[in-house]
């Protein structure tokens, strides 16, 4: 089968007309010989291959087809052409293909060699179909070809006249910003919510004149009125107020002022006035 | 129908250097126009002439009668320089489109270059349209009303053997038409209206 | 006279980009065609229609009818909202004008785009009121009575200073003014209605 005709025309631009006839010569089996370049990947040349079984695609065979593509391969090597890896992929492929379709079927097998050989001719069938309507396609009467527009039209020219519209508050509100923005900024911190070391110690010399009897740090605290959806607010406070009520009660008692106690590690801390005494 | 107002929507398409939408053509006429409906007569009017009156998608336009070809055909270098593989992928585009560039190279089992959609794409035959909401989120791609012109189709629905290719389910993927030789044989038909159906949402293509 | 031949003669001179004359058209169709009488019975078909046959010298060419002339011209209007930029480029015009554009892009603090001024001088709401007698001679523009006249505005005095920008929150750091602008949508109203209030009492800035 090593043929040196160059059969295949290997142009970039194939007209449909030129490729019909690449697909006859290639028919014929005599001649199935090839420039490599002139084809579009393996499933090219299974498809003709294919086609030269001269039946529908449904029906071929699957083992014929194997052995011709590989005698391909193999001539194509002979004849030293450069094979693109997916050629060669395609080979190895179509060897594992061959021996599992001829060898006792094994039930473990998934997918079974008889489906692998349904993907590749349903594959196939697919490929020619669009092939085929290629070609109908570009066989149909076509504009510029076979019909045409008018050849000299008026032409239709609608001028647009640009109208723009910007509303007043749009204006005010740019100015605004530029200005905001070009403005020496101005960087303004937060109110933090805090209770201050003072205002605890005021707190705490108020209240604890009033209590003789062992009482929780936790009642010499505000009141806390939660605000209205802001619990980072209230919680933040709440723990200010309590370091800083703390800080107060070891100042005062610094002074001689209350006394502490703690039965244990985390538990609450109790106060209460040190009876008269001013130290 | 006032015959003026006829009158109006032919010059318009007949002045005009590209096909039109009943849209486009409102814009040129006067308002109260009944467009499609001048348009319909209109068709009936030039029928058996040497011109005819066309809808391509949702354009109109006027062209020479497709029997009077042979007199005036011509062959000009844009229209024969389609390379094999742009031509197969067209196709592909045109009888599976919307389709990724990964679903047209699964089909034709051989990578596409660069160039081919480009040319495709340079022949305002095929576009861009959207992205498929896949992994990667390829590019999909289907046919213009250009397209439609061009080859004379009402629709996708007119390409040539569409509705043979997929009452053979030779528009599903392998992997589906796996799935059905697993399934019963009864429900092929069933799958098959469900296929026009889609067909009808693409029209506007 | 046969059908046959005057749609012949007819689909060639819609296809041709030039006006033909008799034995330019004989040359398309059949040799043993009397053109000159299909013209005459074309020329009759179309009376009336949107479309005419006409014959200038020797040579003839379907054209527009002439009445209908008019609709192949048309003027539209197209509304298009002001760019971001262009807005800010204004209000600084009508606030400080006449500036430069370097004076411009100081106060704004950003670069404004050649294209952003002739937009706004195509509005006819700025124009160039001569220039600058620095260095390099800037143009300098200022806000016509076009722009006075479609804002509602006697006079620049009238625009609100930015005290009452302030009071209106207008003056916030951009994101909180964003802020605002988002959650009271309903309020712009409102606050449009009293910055027009404060203009009395506006200090012209």
């Amino acid at each position: 089968m090593v043929d040196n005709d160059p059969i295949i025309d290997a142009q970039d631009e194939v007209s449909l007309d030129q490729w019909d006839d690449v697909n006859e010569t290639a028919n014929s089996p005599d001649l199935l010989n090839l420039n490599i370049d002139g084809w579009e990947g393996p499933l090219d040349i299974l498809l003709v291959l294919a086609r030269n079984q001269k039946v529908d695609l449904r029906q071929i065979s699957i083992l014929e087809l194997v052995k011709q593509y590989l005698q391909f391969i193999d001539d194509a090597r002979n004849l030293k052409l450069e094979l693109a890896a997916d050629y060669l992929v395609m080979a190895a492929w179509l060897t594992y293909l061959k021996s599992a379709l001829l060898l006792p079927k094994d039930p473990e097998v998934d997918p079974s060699p008889e489906e692998l050989a349904l993907r590749l001719q349903l594959r196939l069938e697919r490929l020619n179909a669009m092939r085929e309507a290629g070609a109908r396609l570009m066989a149909r009467d076509r504009l510029g070809r076979d019909l045409f527009l008018r050849g000299a039209p008026e032409g239709l020219y609608i001028k647009k006249r640009r109208k723009y519209y910007c509303s007043y508050f749009d204006l005010i509100q740019a100015y605004g910003q530029v200005s905001a923005r070009t403005q020496p900024v101005m960087h303004m911190v937060k109110k933090r919510a805090v209770m201050t070391l003072e205002d605890a110690l005021a707190r705490v010399s108020q209240m604890i004149g009033m209590s003789i009897e062992w009482t929780s740090i936790e009642a010499f605290l505000p009141t806390m009125v939660p605000m209205d959806g802001d619990d980072e607010f209230h919680y933040m406070l709440r723990r200010s107020a309590l370091a800083s009520t703390f800080m107060a009660t070891l100042e005062l008692a610094r002074h001689g002022v209350l006394e502490l106690e703690q039965k244990d590690s985390f538990e609450p801390l109790m106060l209460r006035a040190m009876g008269d005494g001013d130290g | 129908m006032d015959k003026q107002d006829i009158r109006a929507v032919e010059a318009t398409l007949f002045a005009s250097e590209k096909p039109l939408t009943i849209r486009e053509i409102e814009q040129y006429v006067e308002n109260d126009i009944d467009v499609k409906q001048a348009l319909n007569v209109l068709q009936e009017d030039y029928d058996g002439r040497g011109i005819e009156l066309v809808k391509r998608g949702d354009q109109w336009h006027f062209q020479t009668a497709a029997d009077l070809s042979y007199l005036l055909r011509k062959e000009s270098d844009q229209l024969r320089k389609l390379s094999r593989a742009a031509i197969e992928t067209l196709s592909i585009i045109a009888y599976h489109g919307p389709v990724s560039r990964a679903e047209i190279e699964s089909i034709r089992g051989v990578q596409i270059s660069k160039g081919t959609l480009d040319v495709l794409m340079e022949t305002e035959w095929v576009k861009a349209a959207g992205r498929r909401e896949v992994p990667g989120r390829p590019l999909i791609y289907i046919v213009t009303n250009d397209f439609l012109t061009h080859f004379g189709l009402n629709s996708r629905k007119d390409l040539p053997g569409i509705s043979d290719l997929k009452a053979s389910g030779l528009l599903d993927p392998v992997d589906m038409a796996m799935e059905e030789l697993d399934l019963s044989a009864g429900e092929n038909e069933q799958n098959d209206v469900e296929l026009n159906e889609d067909n009808s949402e693409s029209d506007g293509v």
